[in-house]
């Protein structure tokens, strides 16, 4: 029995030696990270603070270890500076295109020909959607599917939901293609770099329209994307430096690694806080967009510091958890990074908050139906389709705020005067 | 047989401990080619033990086992069975799923470079079978669970001797078996004696050491007490050799007419799928043994009582009250308790204390809101308390957890469950299969006690002696029905006359004194 | 306990302490020993104030397990649990329509609908015969699959205030403590009641004779349906609490139940509860549940990051196992 | 001798095994075509639509055959999908796009994946956890050291390495060549080595197997150690689809609820000692066809959801629900 013992003990401490290897050489790892992809002035900043009294060399070197977690850190391929400072130059140009059809603008566009795709109608669409698995998309595919009975010429829509996995939807774009049905397929990938060789074989047959997520090829006719991460990132971040007063402890909240989209907003934000001296990221957390976690990462920062002066998120899903953490603590309420979701919007209107929502707005949903029609017609489209990207503010907030609808529908969802509108979208 | 041969096995001054216990204390025994020889001994004389030591399966912590001449110390049942020693438990160790052939060769496949060779396989399983004479009972590719249990046992004797084997140890291969099943047997160890093995065979029943053995071995409290030769000796010797002292008798006197009251149950023209025509009165008071053959509808008819695998047709009626008994609800419901054969899968709850095991009846009566009181009922607080004392249970106290206690505490544990529940009926099947000698007479006293108190008691054995012995009716089952009925007092030879479904002439199989 | 032994000194006062210190569930005192660390980083959690914040998060994850506890005492599992939160939290807005009269029947409509999908689980399983791990696995999909598409994919209104008081809410300006939450009232009935009636009521002693030993349970009377059934539903009801809890905590979430079918069988067995049916105890399930949610706060609190978490718990939960596996075999 | 022969005929016929799942699969796929072509677009019977359903089964498909094995030993493994991430982004981190490096990867992987299909065999039979809570506990514990480690995809397989997922010789797609290769080969262990019977009579009756003399934790780990095997296989197939690999490549494929699900439908019983590599296919391939039909079909994402959670209790309940016993 003192054999069993001393097994159980064993493969114990085994088990927990691996863990801290793996966790200690990651630490190493994202050290490299941080130090090829962001400013210089961080290291100056920790080694003054290791000078300062016990306690506050306590908080900042939380906050240290916070920006070096590996929650904080962006990965090379998630980051290209040209990429960033296009999207920094983006956000404060006028968009071509009609102002209040936002869906059909564009951003220093490259035309190209599709006259080689030109076709008689009637069409059949294909999507391979990488899944219909949070609020997000369900409003962005009523938009899409709204958006595809304004067009008769359309005649069949065939869509194919990857439920989130990235090996079905490879099996989904190929039973598409192997079908040899669709005129146009358009793909919202589920991740980036899985569905890319899965693209790639399906551009040799039909003209591809990527939207949302990216893939890493140029094959498709067109991609189609707002702004972009760093815009949505870099507005949330500067909001926060702009109206903090003092010394500011933020506490930014994430969703899950790994998307590009996501990616790109943190790798923003945190260019941002690293290069302004009255932000302390006290914690960068993942709370998988579960409300539940979110209040409890919240509850428990504000328990172990005290005060949270401002959240960013990298999405606002979770926006009203983590005011409600805040509300239960008995806290006041935090400058707040949101997104055009309903259920934030009011609750920053009715409590007068001091908030910002930058968007990835919905209406892109619409852009890849419009792109298709184009390149059937043997239109010119650009390669990349750079929509406009709003940001919803103080000022404008109550132009957004919709009571009648659903609490997570997207304000920006563009779709306001298609048929259908509200009971589709699930509202009143 | 000749005694100047060696032995091929002897045992030389074992001792095995266990933790708080001594289990065999220096004993010695050899073992004959050519033989068989019976090792008997209450419940813990260690019995098992031995066979266990003698086969690997436990160290000795001293002594030695000498085998065709040399000192052996196997580490594995495994290195026993290559050496030419295989056992044979008390429980079928046959895998369901699996063919005859595969059961037969388990864990030594004929084989090569890991590879099985099927041909070979079923080739030498018909071998092994056609040794036994069975050749022709069943197909080697025929998967297990579609056999009956006598053939099971065939295959579990096929799969001892298809190694080469010496010595045979057998524990308790009867128990499970009928009596022409037995007789089979019977005959299959002659078989075996011809190939001049040597046979360890450990029983309870009395009947079958003395047919089957030349010699007997006593063992008791761990220590060796000396071997017999079975044609020199009889049954009362031996049993004051195991227990140290005699025994009167084995059973409590049978009821006078006056004891046995009216009927309490009543069965009219009862089947189902199991069973045809049954036609059956239990009065206050009485013992009806049942006797028959394995698969003769023995257990079914229990079960058919007790609503386990209901009556579809006819009728029953309890206390007069003519009811369709379709669950064990209902037949609790109506004083009814149920021993069982399978005490450790049927009976009783392992993991849970004493007194929960003997309060589960009593409480199935209750509404599943009530609340419990711990160690009885409401009007009777101390419950527990005293039936244990009432059957005698040997515990440290009703806390512990009955997989803790003896098998025959066990089943005293399970007939105080049925005494909680206030039954007037009992139900018993096999109710001392794989007791000992003492706890034994103690169940039969308790029995009769039962019937004597009014109880009417329909009691299920395949042990003769038993059902004579306690019997104030005994009815024989053949082929799913009732096949005959007989006074106390029938003898053996009555009994297996109409078990074998032959009323009269000679029965096939059937083993007359 | 001495009424059985014929040899009966009467042990010392000495020896009955040692017996029952010995019999205490080590869960107990590992809660205690992880609230003492969580309290000496964070001395708020030791107030009473903290901790009963505290209680009101861990509330949802206990309830669960309490009545995940009934069926894996009956031998089963019930993996359905999570979905059945996310469904309440969806349905829940649905139904509610955004009108706080409507919070009441919806909450009667919500625990009748726990009751049939208890009642399909346990029909599932004691008549089709379907291993518990594949029914419930099966319910799993069917139910997350029914909420997504009743709601479109995404919640259709809100959880308006007066469903979210039990989860979010406070009683105000008691003495001794300046609120006390009802996610905590809540708690302490449900637990009260999933003691007594496993612990003090004859359908406990009939669970657990049917999880030990089914084919004897059946013929000693038990009605091994009923009482299986019964375990389903009990536990579906609870995770329809659960789910109001969590839906008051953190409002209308389509990810709300998502993996908390396998933290709360985790904490069960932390809890000393056996798989495979025969022994297990409420209160320890309980205090399992809360040991764990008191290690994620303590992971927290030193900043190891979630991953570690994980970790963490798979670690611990192994150990848990093996630790009473070993220690039943010594005492065999 | 007539009798003999006729019911030797029977055994045989029996002997040859072809599990009942085979009924259901025909029916689902004649069903699913017939759907198809009243709802559809009646396509499903088309080459290149077949080769893909099989296509679509190869991950699953891999790693189900060796949870089958798990599972005849009466055990079972939840940690595979933890361990197909494992296997992807540590192949693609070693990897790095460089061809040379595709070998020493592999051999890192196998390595890994037998270590740590050898930890949960020891923990569950040496440390007496019960294999749900061993495995829950193993994959807890990869899932930790996972994204502790890496959060993203990490590293690259070279093109050539693709070929695995994407190479075709002749008409016939490799990935299906090998899902024909790992089902094939533990079909054959299975019902013709020793090692096969040797698992069939640990899961039927460990007692049985163990008084006959086998070592039988030796048996059931190495039973882990070959379902680890099959997920490194799975994982690699994977990784080669994707081209670089993710932490949640494994859990969000669901691999480890599907891949008992798909072997419980096969027919294999939880309780262990029956059951085979056939059936598993079988499994897998019923619900390759239903998301073939259902994609073909354009139904709703969630409704799908709703119907194969129904099939796995309608299929299971098929042969369980004339059984007399409790069930828990």
């Amino acid at each position: 029995m003192l054999n069993k013992k001393w097994l159980l003990t064993l493969i114990a401490i085994l088990a927990l030696l691996l863990t801290l290897v793996a966790c200690s050489s990651s630490d190493t790892s994202d050290e490299t990270t941080a130090d090829e992809t962001v400013a210089e002035e961080t290291t100056d900043d920790e080694t003054m603070a290791e000078d300062q009294s016990d306690d506050a060399a306590m908080e900042e070197e939380s906050s240290g270890s916070a920006m070096d977690s590996e929650a904080a850190m962006v990965a090379d391929e998630f980051f290209s500076q040209e990429q960033y400072d296009r999207s920094m130059r983006q956000m404060t140009m006028e968009a071509e295109g009609p102002a209040d059809q936002p869906w059909i603008q564009m951003l220093e566009p490259e035309m190209i020909d599709t006259s080689e795709y030109a076709k008689e109608g009637p069409y059949t669409f294909c999507f391979s959607n990488a899944g219909v698995n949070n609020p997000w998309r369900v409003v962005g595919y009523t938009t899409m599917l709204a958006e595809v009975d304004l067009h008769p010429e359309i005649e069949e829509f065939i869509h194919v939901d990857a439920e989130g996995s990235d090996e079905k939807q490879i099996s989904d774009i190929a039973d598409l293609v192997a079908g040899g049905n669709c005129d146009v397929l358009i793909v919202s990938p589920n991740t980036t770099a899985a569905l890319t060789p899965a693209v790639e074989q399906a551009c040799e047959e039909l003209p591809v329209l990527v939207f949302d997520r990216g893939v890493f090829t140029e094959c498709p006719v067109s991609f189609i994307q707002p702004i972009g991460g760093y815009a949505f990132g870099q507005a949330g971040a500067q909001y926060i430096i702009d109206n903090c007063e003092g010394d500011c402890n933020v506490l930014a909240l994430r969703i899950l690694p790994g998307v590009d989209v996501l990616e790109e907003r943190w790798a923003a934000a945190k260019i941002a806080f690293e290069g302004a001296d009255n932000i302390n990221v006290v914690g960068v957390e993942f709370g998988d967009g579960d409300n539940a976690k979110v209040k409890s990462i919240v509850t428990d920062y504000l328990d172990r510091f005290g005060h949270i002066d401002a959240v960013w998120m990298d999405a606002g899903a979770t926006a009203v958890a983590a005011l409600e953490a805040f509300e239960d603590a008995g806290a006041d309420y935090p400058i707040i990074v949101g997104e055009d979701q309903q259920d934030f919007l009011v609750k920053w209107q009715e409590n007068g908050l001091s908030g910002i929502s930058p968007t990835f707005p919905t209406f892109q949903w619409r852009t890849p139906i419009i792109a298709g029609l184009h390149v059937m017609n043997g239109e010119e489209v650009p390669a990349v389709w750079r929509l406009p990207q709003p940001t919803i503010t103080n000022e404008n907030l109550d132009t957004y705020v919709q009571p009648n609808m659903p609490p997570l529908h997207y304000a920006m969802c563009g779709c306001e005067d298609m048929p259908g509108f509200p009971e589709n979208w699930g509202g009143q | 047989m000749t005694t100047a041969e060696q032995p091929i096995l002897e045992v030389r001054g074992i001792t095995k401990r266990f933790p708080g216990v001594v289990a065999l204390n220096n004993v010695s025994a050899q073992f004959m080619p050519g033989e068989v020889h019976a090792v008997v001994g209450e419940n813990g004389a260690g019995k098992s033990t031995l066979m266990k030591v003698m086969v690997g399966a436990y160290r000795p912590d001293g002594g030695e086992i000498i085998f065709r001449g040399e000192k052996v110390a196997f580490a594995h049942p495994k290195e026993a069975q290559e050496a030419g020693i295989s056992i044979i438990y008390q429980e079928f160790n046959l895998l369901p799923d699996r063919t005859v052939a595969q059961n037969v060769f388990f864990g030594r496949e004929p084989s090569r470079y890991g590879l099985v060779n099927q041909r070979e396989l079923n080739q030498k399983t018909v071998e092994v079978l056609r040794e036994l004479g069975a050749e022709n009972m069943f197909q080697p590719t025929a998967p297990l669970h579609t056999l009956s249990v006598a053939e099971q046992q065939i295959v579990e004797i096929a799969k001892a001797i298809a190694f080469d084997s010496k010595v045979l140890i057998m524990d308790e291969p009867t128990a499970a078996l009928s009596m022409t099943e037995v007789q089979l047997l019977t005959d299959l160890i002659d078989k075996l004696l011809e190939r001049n093995l040597a046979i360890v065979f450990i029983s309870h029943r009395f009947r079958e050491v003395f047919d089957l053995s030349q010699k007997i071995s006593v063992l008791k409290d761990g220590q060796y007490i000396g071997t017999l030769k079975t044609a020199e000796t009889d049954a009362n010797e031996v049993i004051e050799m195991m227990v140290g002292r005699p025994l009167d008798s084995y059973f409590p006197g049978l009821a006078t007419p006056e004891e046995i009251g009216a009927v309490k149950v009543s069965v009219r023209n009862g089947s189902n799928d199991f069973l045809k025509n049954i036609n059956l009165d239990l009065c206050a008071g009485e013992i009806v043994g049942v006797s028959g053959l394995q698969g003769s509808g023995r257990t079914e008819l229990a079960q058919a009582l007790f609503g386990v695998e209901p009556f579809h047709e006819g009728t029953v009626a309890i206390n007069g009250k003519a009811l369709q008994v379709n669950s064990p609800t209902i037949a609790i419901r109506n004083k009814m308790g149920f021993v069982t054969e399978d005490r450790k899968a049927e009976g009783i709850f392992p993991n849970q204390p004493i007194r929960d095991n003997i309060l589960l009846t009593v409480r199935t009566l209750q509404a599943l809101v009530k609340r419990i009181s711990r160690d009885g009922v409401t009007g009777q607080p101390n419950l527990v308390s005293d039936l244990s004392h009432q059957v005698d249970v040997r515990a440290s106290s009703s806390d512990q957890e009955v997989q803790y206690l003896s098998g025959g505490n066990q089943q005293k544990v399970v007939l105080a469950k049925w005494l909680a529940s206030t039954a007037e009926i009992f139900i018993f099947d096999e109710p001392t299969r794989g007791i000992d000698v003492e706890a034994k007479a103690a169940i039969h006293e308790m029995i009769r006690e039962l019937a004597r108190r009014g109880a009417a008691i329909l009691m299920i054995s395949s042990e003769l002696p038993e059902i004579i012995g306690m019997s104030d009716r005994i009815i024989v089952m053949w082929d799913g029905t009732i096949y005959g009925e007989l006074p106390s007092g029938a003898t053996e030879s009555e009994i297996m006359k109409l078990a074998t479904g032959h009323s009269n002439g000679n029965a096939n199989g059937s083993n007359s004194e | 306990m001495s009424e059985l032994t014929t040899t009966n000194n009467g042990p010392s006062t000495w020896q009955r302490f040692a017996a029952r210190a010995r019999s205490v569930n080590p869960i107990y005192v590992i809660m205690i020993l992880l609230l003492l660390g969580v309290g000496y980083l964070n001395p708020r959690f030791l107030e009473v104030n903290g901790f009963l914040a505290f209680l009101r998060r861990a509330a949802p994850i206990m309830i669960l397990t309490a009545g995940q506890l009934y069926v894996l005492v009956s031998g089963g599992f019930d993996l359905s649990v999570g979905s059945i939160v996310t469904l309440v939290v969806i349905g829940g807005a649905l139904m509610i329509d955004n009108d706080p009269a409507n919070t009441w029947w919806v909450i009667l409509v919500l625990l009748a609908g726990g009751v049939v999908v208890g009642l399909v689980n346990g029909f599932i399983v004691a008549y089709l015969k379907v291993p518990s791990l594949i029914a419930t696995l099966g319910m799993l999909l069917v139910l997350r699959g029914a909420g997504l598409y009743w709601s479109g994919g995404a919640p259709r209104g809100y959880l308006t205030d007066n469903f979210r008081i039990f989860g979010r809410g406070n009683i105000e300006n008691l003495p001794l403590v300046d609120k006390f939450p009802y996610a905590v009232i809540v708690l302490a009935i449900v637990g009260i009641l999933a003691t007594y009636l496993f612990h003090r009521m004859v359908y406990g002693r009939q669970l657990l004779a049917l999880g030990d030993n089914p084919r004897a349970a059946k013929l000693s009377g038990v009605r091994t349906n009923r009482v299986r059934i019964l375990a389903f539903v009990i536990s579906a009801v609870s995770a329809v609490i659960a789910g109001i809890l969590l839906g008051g905590f953190s409002g209308v979430n389509i990810e709300a139940g998502t993996g908390l079918e396998l933290q709360a069988i985790s904490a069960a067995v932390l809890g000393g509860a056996v798989l495979l049916g025969g022994s297990g105890s409420v209160p320890a399930a309980m205090a399992g549940a809360l040991a764990l949610e008191l290690l994620f706060a303590l992971l927290n609190l030193l900043g190891l990051p979630k991953p570690l978490r994980d970790a963490v718990q798979g670690l611990i939960i192994i150990s848990a196992v093996a630790y009473a596996a070993l220690g039943t075999r010594r005492s065999k | 001798m007539t009798t003999v022969s006729l019911s030797n005929m029977q055994q045989r016929i029996r002997a040859s095994q072809i599990p009942p799942v085979y009924a259901i699969l025909v029916v689902v796929f004649v069903g699913a075509i017939i759907i198809d072509a009243i709802f559809g677009r009646g396509q499903m019977l088309s080459g290149p639509i077949l080769t893909n359903m099989v296509v679509r089964s190869v991950a699953l498909g891999i790693v189900a055959v060796g949870q089958t094995y798990v599972m005849i030993g009466a055990s079972i493994d939840l940690s595979v999908a933890f361990m197909i991430s494992v296997t992807a982004v540590l192949a693609s981190f070693v990897m790095q796009g460089d061809p040379n490096k595709v070998l020493i990867a592999v051999v890192i992987v196998f390595l890994v994946g037998i270590l740590i299909g050898l930890v949960n065999g020891l923990i569950i039979t040496k440390l007496k956890v019960n294999p749900f809570i061993a495995t829950l506990g193993v994959g807890l514990l990869l899932k930790g050291f996972l994204n502790a480690s890496f959060t993203n995809f990490v590293g690259a397989v070279p093109a050539s390495f693709q070929t695995l997922g994407y190479g075709e010789i002749g008409p016939i797609p490799v990935s299906i060549l090998m899902l024909l290769g790992v089902a094939l080969i533990g079909g054959f262990i299975l019902q013709r080595t020793r090692y096969g019977a040797h698992l069939y009579g640990v899961g039927g009756s460990e007692e049985v197997a163990r008084l006959s003399g086998l070592r039988t934790d030796r048996v059931l780990i190495m039973a882990h150690i070959i379902c680890a095997i099959t997920a490194v296989i799975s994982g690699l197939f994977i990784v080669s689809r994707l081209r670089s690999g993710a932490p949640w490549v494994g859990p969000d494929g669901l691999y480890d609820l599907e891949s008992i699900a798909a072997v419980v439908v096969g027919g294999t019983a939880l309780s262990g000692g029956k059951g085979g590599v056939a059936g598993t296919i079988a499994g897998v391939l019923i619900f390759a066809i239903l998301d073939t039909m259902f994609n073909q079909i354009g139904m709703d994402a969630f409704l799908k959801q709703f119907l194969r959670g129904a099939i796995i209790i309608l299929a299971v309940a098929s042969y369980t629900y004339r059984y007399k016993g409790e069930v828990a």
